[in-house]
């Protein structure tokens, strides 16, 4: 009895993120021009006939980036529907980069290569039962 | 082999297996094995092998032999001949072929999604669970955010399904059963043949009951639960939250039991409020600040000692006077008096006073205990709500009352305490996956690690001008949304500017008509569908107003790689193992049956969206990168389940692997099952963000002349009526509710002969339960015929059932009966139909979550038998 | 040695998984039930109980029923089982006059339960039976005798349900019935059934 | 059909009822069973007196209802193509006795009644093979006088019949069956060694004696302590068999012989007032078996859920 609640679990490292997966890019290849090719699906898919667009960025880019370009290029009813107002990605606008989540819009993108395939979609927003 | 030698074979090998696969009978979905000889089941017993119902099955889950044999299903495509669309119109089936059905839904929905995909809603029935994804990634490939789910949210959880995920990061709560020694349920039945893990849930909650674990059930009703139970609290309807409201002041202000540690740790409790009610922030970093007793002044709560921070006092930060949330809550709590919840529930102030004392000495603030070498806080109590706590007006404040007990005792996602199902998961040993966990946002409260939808419960959405038909997007707490099929639906999209109206329904399974409200209301609703599909296995009531019905398979005919998953829905919570079963193929389609997912992928290559189709399967599924599906080529349903399970379990345990095993499974961890104190996230005592939430929906809503009623959104629950408690009329004397029979629950199976006669038997399931004394007063004996009518001359006829154990101003029914249709000839004038005393509008559904209300003021007369 | 079960109607939450297993498990036609759930209630409000019993043929050490046939289609076996030879039996109901529990149907309604006629699966698992004779609960004698539990006790979703040795002391049937004071249903009648209850 | 889908009905319903009546014998195809066992009954008992009082139509006549009664019997079994299995369990059964009395009853009555009617028979009145037909019949007779009351005390899932007045009550029903019997053929012109008034005062002895053992039944039936046992009281003075009760058996069987016998004391008896008298107590014994067979009541199955201490 009388055990402080947040004193019995102390110096877990069961749920830490593993070493290293929040470090940043590596400086090497800075500002070398990047060729992204996105792909739109679903509602997204409206805003353009194109699929894919190109997309001409630098090197290390943000998903940030890319959807701050896409915003640029289809308009603000385009980016209410990946992001809210304050900028932030939505949870339910799912981004891939060559296959894998981009979870975090703010991180660098380790394409490590000079090429990516950026695919966009939303998922469900709501569900029941 | 190649003996050329061996006899040819004169008798064809006998068919005789036992074949894993999952159960469909409700959104348990429990691992069942079916006894297939020479192409007929001939039994279904439940998968020893499995966690998901343990070997053992419901009732419900046993017959479903009788519904998939059930010659009345659906076996060819049908199309209506008859344009006009009504309770009374018959829709003139006329059979077509799978051909004309599928062009001509491919050109309605092409026409739809190139004019406004938004156009098209996508219903769906809650019974089979693994029916989500194929529909959604249909939905969001084909580019519409309108979806629903049967009553769904409506029915079991706006609030209920909000809150956990706020307060649990899950689905559901339920108590931890291996190690709770006192639990108390508000209208809900876990462990007693009803909600999430039913049958899992059923032995744990047995186990608990023979090892002492007390249950005090709160319920206008004593039924499943209650028959259990220690003790029986009945309490008039919809009150659930005042009585909970009184136990955590009896708690806070008057026992003073509290786990301050736990609300410096794992809470928002210190965090400081001002004047405003909003946070007091940090001028730099914008995070909400605490007291730091040690620093004696304000500091960003993720720069403190949570044992530093104060949970009481008055403080000033910068000139704002501010006191801590918790100081906050418990001034709050001060006016709901036992005295005064007595008045409001019926309950006893000194039973009131009684279980607040047994709950919070049984918490045993500051004791842990060993769980397989790890030692854990230990709170053997919880409080657990569902359905008929959260089912009214009041949804919110009711379920986040009932939660409060749980958070002011430390008894969250502990040992013996209030558990959600398993909200964090640390993956297959071989492959990691799938992998998931609580996290914190930029105020340190908790973003649950998964979810059924993807837009969470918290952080809660921006409120905007509605793109949804259902208004979610507007009213950013709801859920599953009235406003699909509500009387005031037209003039809620006019005021909204909602800038199209939905024109087509696919709907897979959902039986509308009887699962949401009156059914004027709702046929009203699907009428104004121009192009209506209906994927079923029965003909409905509601697909009686499809344009084309197309026949589904059976459970046993069907695959699902993820008939279980998410875990947060339906594994059992607490220890044990995690497990992950499918669903597939026992018996072939009979007739001209197809898979609804089959047809789902055909209709994407019929409309051409196949590209944005394995889009959506790879983002919804979650696919690793070496099995994601590639541009528009063209996939069987069975790579795509092959596609996912690969992901999940390695290359080598693909489809194949698993339709020979039936599932997989790995033992859970203490920090997986009790992962709250190895997480650093908080949950809201203070429901903050409900503040600038009104502001936000007001500016949209107060120009277009409708008021936010800010009651609904202050910061601390609040017990508010529901429309039933605000009736006056005399002779209207009595609350009608509705609870869910284990012979029904979730499912279908009024049609289901087994269980119908078995509902026949019962003494409840297809009667009108009244308080004995009551029903006396009003001259009425068992079996009399009586006709219960609302206010607005809603009416519904039943027989009645005289019982004592219903509290006086009482009226149960047991839900989702009485069909009207032919369609289903078993089901057919079966009990009592409640929701038709349910209206369908604004003013009847919270205006934060949305959720109906379920309960109906009403008179009850007898009928009159014309001699 | 003396086949017997004990229900712990502690454990019993009335949900008619028993009843219905067992129709699955015999294809039992509609109105015949070897399983049965019954509900009742006790006190006043607000307190008041919900009572379950769940019942199925007691197979009796001294069987009334058996007594009563005139043909010997009832029968004992040797593991203390009760059972029905359809082959024997006239359809005289002299046992269901017997029988103190009401365990024993005749089987004269329908035979299938939907008005299209049987399914094949009715067809499959209910063939066995005959019309116009009496049935009830026999332990699932043919589970039994292949080692596994009858279909209610393995299939209970609560484990309400045991299945054992009665004339084993060290049985687990036995034990519950010695440490948690099992009973039998009407033990005025005689009979003693080898199917024990313990108290809720 | 529809008859069995009703009984389906009625069958569920009857399920959720604590007191569940008993329909198997009695109702549908039941009543053969009543009309069997009230037969024979009948047949017994006039088989007695017609020994008694040297009644050779009267012999006939219980041979006859004899005969009658076994197919009645046969008609009520679901598997009558199966009747001979019914000889198995005499050791147990009072079925089974009731079978083998009937055929013991039938075969010896036969042997005995065809010399007696048949002059031409290959065996005559005062051969073996009548002798132990006479005697085969006796204890046919005995046992089908006796056995009936029996299967209804044997029966312990109906309280009300579960009495051990039972089996008096049937034996002086077939007495009184008997004499009424006898009064018909008789009335009908047939010879017998009785006189009318004899045998009208043997009817009211015996009735005084069924009255008396019939209250005795009640009594028990009411102070028994069981709730199924009072349930088939109610239901047969006050409730669905109350009809039958006052009409059948106190009407018919009780008021019109007894107010027949009263006129008959001041002016003897037309001979069809006689055989009115004798019909009316027949059927007020039928009356009375049927409306006692159908108000069994089931013994509720639950029982204190807690040990007997």
């Amino acid at each position: 009895m009388g055990v402080r609640w947040d004193a019995v679990v102390s110096g877990s490292r069961f749920w830490a993120q593993p070493e290293g997966a929040d470090a940043p890019a590596p400086a090497a290849g800075m500002d070398a021009p990047v060729s992204v090719q996105v792909f739109l699906f679903g509602t997204l898919a409206k805003a353009t006939a194109d699929r894919p667009i190109t997309l001409a960025l630098h090197h290390p880019f943000r998903i940030a980036d890319v959807m701050a370009e896409l915003g640029r290029r289809y308009g603000g009813e385009f980016l209410s529907l990946i992001a809210a107002p304050n900028g932030v990605k939505l949870n339910h606008c799912r981004v891939y980069v060559n296959g894998e989540p981009a979870t975090d819009p703010a991180r660098p993108i380790q394409c490590g290569r000079s090429s990516a395939q950026i695919e966009i979609i939303l998922l469900t927003a709501v569900e029941g039962g | 082999m190649n003996d050329v030698t061996a006899p040819t074979n004169l008798a064809p090998a006998r068919d005789d297996a036992w074949i894993a696969t999952s159960c469909a009978l409700c959104y348990s979905s429990c691992s069942i094995l079916a006894h297939r000889v020479d192409g007929t089941v001939v039994k279904i017993e439940g998968n020893p092998d499995s966690v998901v119902g343990k070997g053992r099955l419901c009732g419900k889950g046993v017959s479903g032999i009788m519904s998939h044999y059930d010659p009345n299903r659906l076996k060819v495509p049908l199309r209506r001949t008859n344009p006009k669309k009504g309770l009374d119109e018959d829709p003139g089936w006329k059979e077509i072929s799978w051909e004309e059905a599928l062009g001509e839904i491919a050109t309605e929905f092409g026409r739809v999604r190139a004019e406004d995909p938004r156009k098209l809603l996508i219903q769906r029935t809650t019974t089979v669970t693994a029916g989500r994804n194929p529909l959604y990634a249909f939905g969001n490939a084909f580019g519409t955010p309108n979806y629903s789910t049967a009553g769904g949210g409506l029915h079991c959880g706006n609030g209920a399904h909000l809150i956990s995920g706020i307060m649990h990061a899950s689905w559901s709560v339920t108590p931890d059963f291996e190690y709770c020694n006192y639990a108390v349920y508000f209208g809900a039945s876990k462990g007693h043949g009803a909600g999430h893990a039913a049958t899992a849930n059923m032995k744990l909650a047995a186990d608990a009951r023979a090892r002492g674990m007390k249950l005090v059930v709160v319920d206008p009703m004593s039924n499943f639960a209650s028959a259990k139970a220690t003790e029986w609290v009945p309490l008039r309807v919809g009150t659930d939250g005042a009585l909970a409201l009184a136990l955590c002041h009896v708690l806070v202000n008057e026992l003073k039991i509290y786990d301050a540690p736990y609300l410096q740790a794992k809470t928002n409790a210190p965090y400081l409020i001002g004047p405003d009610k909003r946070y007091v922030r940090d001028a730099v970093t914008k995070k909400p600040l605490v007291w730091d007793a040690a620093a004696n002044a304000a500091r960003p709560y993720s720069e403190a000692n949570s044992a530093d921070m104060a949970l009481e006092g008055d403080f000033a930060v910068d000139g704002v006077s501010c006191q801590p949330a918790f100081h906050k809550l418990k001034e709050h709590l001060r006016k709901f008096t036992p005295e005064w919840a007595e008045g409001i529930t019926t309950v006893p102030a000194a039973n009131i006073r009684r279980i607040a004392g047994e709950f919070g000495r049984e918490a045993r603030i500051g004791s842990t205990i060993m769980v397989e070498g790890v030692n854990l806080p230990y709170r053997p109590v919880a409080a657990v709500a569902f359905r008929g706590a959260q089912g009214h007006m009041n949804s919110l404040y009711n379920f986040y009352a009932i939660d409060l007990l749980n958070e002011l005792v430390g008894a969250s996602d502990v040992v013996g305490g209030c558990l959600g199902f398993n909200p964090a998961c640390d993956g297959f040993p071989e492959t990691g996956r799938p992998h998931y966990v609580p996290k914190p946002d930029a105020d340190g409260l908790m973003i649950t690690g998964m979810w059924m939808g993807y837009h969470y419960p918290y952080p809660v959405g921006e409120p905007r001008m509605p793109q949804n038909a259902g208004l979610q997007d507007l009213f950013t707490m709801g859920m599953t949304s009235p406003f699909l099929d509500s009387d005031d639906q037209e003039a809620l999209w006019t005021q909204f500017e909602l800038p199209y109206r939905p024109e087509a329904m696919l709907n897979f399974g959902a039986n509308l008509l009887m699962s949401i409200a009156n059914k004027e209301s709702v046929a009203r609703s699907l009428a104004k569908y121009k192009f209506m599909v209906s994927i079923d296995i029965f003909e409905t009531e509601t697909t009686r107003f499809a344009d084309i019905v197309l026949p589904d398979c059976s459970y046993l005919q069907t695959l699902d790689s993820r008939s279980n998953f998410p875990f947060i829905f339906s594994l059992p919570g607490g220890m044990g193992e995690w497990c992950w079963p499918i669903r597939q193929p026992v018996l072939p389609p009979e007739g001209e049956q197809r898979r609804f997912q089959d047809v789902l992928l055909e209709l994407a290559d019929r409309i051409g969206f196949r590209a944005d189709m394995n889009a959506a399967f790879n983002a919804s599924l979650n696919l690793a990168p070496e099995q994601r599906l590639q541009g528009d080529r063209r996939y069987t349903w069975e790579e795509i389940c092959d596609a996912e399970l690969k992901t999940y379990f390695g290359a080598q345990r693909g489809l194949e692997w698993f339709k020979e095993h039936g599932l997989i499974k790995w033992p859970k961890k203490p920090e997986e099952v009790y992962w709250r104190p190895f997480v650093d996230v908080r949950v809201p005592i203070y429901w903050e963000f409900l503040v600038p939430l009104a502001d936000k929906i007001d500016a949209i809503t107060a120009p277009r002349g409708l008021k936010v009623p800010r009651q609904y959104y202050e910061p601390m629950p609040d017990h508010l009526p529901c429309v039933s408690h605000c009736c006056t009329t005399p002779g209207f004397d009595l609350y009608a509710f509705y609870y869910r029979d284990t012979l029904h629950t979730n499912s279908y199976t009024m049609e289901n002969p087994w269980l119908d006669e078995a509902a026949q038997l019962d003494p409840y399931s297809y009667t009108i339960a009244i308080n004995t004394n009551t029903g006396r007063g009003k001259g009425l004996h068992d079996g009399a015929l009586i006709w219960v009518e609302t206010e607005t001359g809603r009416k519904v006829q039943g027989r009645v059932k005289l019982t004592q154990g219903i509290h006086p101003e009482g009226l149960g029914i047991g839900a989702c009966a009485g069909h009207w249709g032919d369609g289903m000839p078993v089901a057919k004038g079966k009990g009592v139909f409640f929701n038709e005393l349910l209206e369908l509008d604004y003013n009847h559904v919270s205006p934060i979550n949305l959720n109906l209300d379920l309960c109906a003021r009403v008179k009850v007369t007898p009928v009159q038998v014309r001699q | 040695m003396r086949r017997g079960m004990v229900i712990d109607l502690k454990r019993c939450i009335g949900c008619y998984a028993c009843q219905l297993s067992c129709k699955a498990e015999h294809g039992t036609p509609p109105g015949v039930f070897y399983a049965r759930v019954l509900k009742k209630e006790e006190g006043q409000y607000p307190s008041v109980r919900q009572l379950f019993l769940p019942v199925l043929c007691n197979h009796c050490e001294e069987p009334p029923c058996v007594d009563a046939c005139p043909t010997g289609a009832s029968f004992k076996c040797e593991d203390g089982i009760v059972d029905i030879d359809p082959e024997k039996c006239v359809g005289c109901r002299a046992c269901m006059m017997a029988c103190p529990y009401s365990n024993r149907y005749y089987n004269d309604g329908p035979q299938h339960y939907f008005a299209q006629g049987a399914t094949v699966y009715e067809q499959v698992r209910g063939a066995r039976h005959q019309t116009d004779v009496v049935m009830k609960c026999n332990f699932c004698r043919d589970r039994v005798r292949a080692g596994r539990d009858p279909a209610c006790v393995e299939n209970c979703p609560t484990v309400a349900r045991h299945f054992g040795d009665l004339d084993d002391p060290t049985s687990e049937v036995s034990r519950l019935i010695k440490e948690r004071s099992g009973f039998p249903l009407h033990p005025e009648a005689g009979t003693k059934p080898s199917v024990y209850y313990l108290p809720p | 059909m529809q008859a069995t889908r009703a009984k389906y009905d009625q069958l569920i319903q009857d399920l959720g009822r604590d007191l569940r009546p008993q329909r198997e014998w009695g109702e549908g195809r039941g009543i053969f069973m009543v009309i069997g066992h009230f037969v024979v009954g009948v047949a017994s008992g006039t088989w007695l007196f017609a020994l008694l009082f040297d009644s050779r139509a009267g012999l006939a006549l219980a041979f006859a209802l004899a005969g009658l009664g076994g197919i009645a019997h046969l008609a009520y079994l679901g598997r009558p193509e199966r009747f001979w299995k019914m000889v198995v369990h005499v050791r147990t059964s009072w079925i089974s006795r009731g079978f083998v009395g009937l055929s013991l009853f039938l075969a010896g009555a036969l042997l005995y009644l065809v010399p007696l009617f048949v002059p031409a028979a290959p065996w005559g009145t005062g051969s073996v093979a009548a002798g132990v037909g006479h005697a085969m019949a006796i204890v046919g007779m005995l046992v089908l006088m006796g056995y009936m009351g029996f299967v209804y005390t044997a029966s312990k899932a109906i309280p009300f019949w579960n009495s051990p007045l039972h089996p008096a009550l049937y034996i002086v029903y077939a007495l009184r069956g008997g004499i009424a019997a006898l009064l018909l053929t008789v009335a009908l012109g047939a010879r017998s060694s009785a006189s009318v008034g004899e045998l009208l005062l043997l009817w009211a002895g015996v009735t005084a004696v069924v009255i008396v053992f019939f209250l005795l039944e009640i009594h028990g039936a009411m102070t028994s302590g069981n709730a199924a046992a009072r349930r088939s009281v109610h239901d047969l003075f006050a409730g669905r068999l109350a009809i039958y009760f006052y009409v059948g058996t106190l009407a018919l069987g009780l008021i019109v012989p007894a107010w027949l016998m009263w006129a008959g004391l001041s002016d003897p008896l037309s001979l069809s007032a006689i055989a009115a008298l004798a019909l009316a107590s027949a059927l007020g014994d039928f009356f009375m078996k049927y409306s006692i067979i159908r108000a069994g009541v089931y013994l509720p199955v639950w029982t204190r859920l807690a040990p007997q201490r």
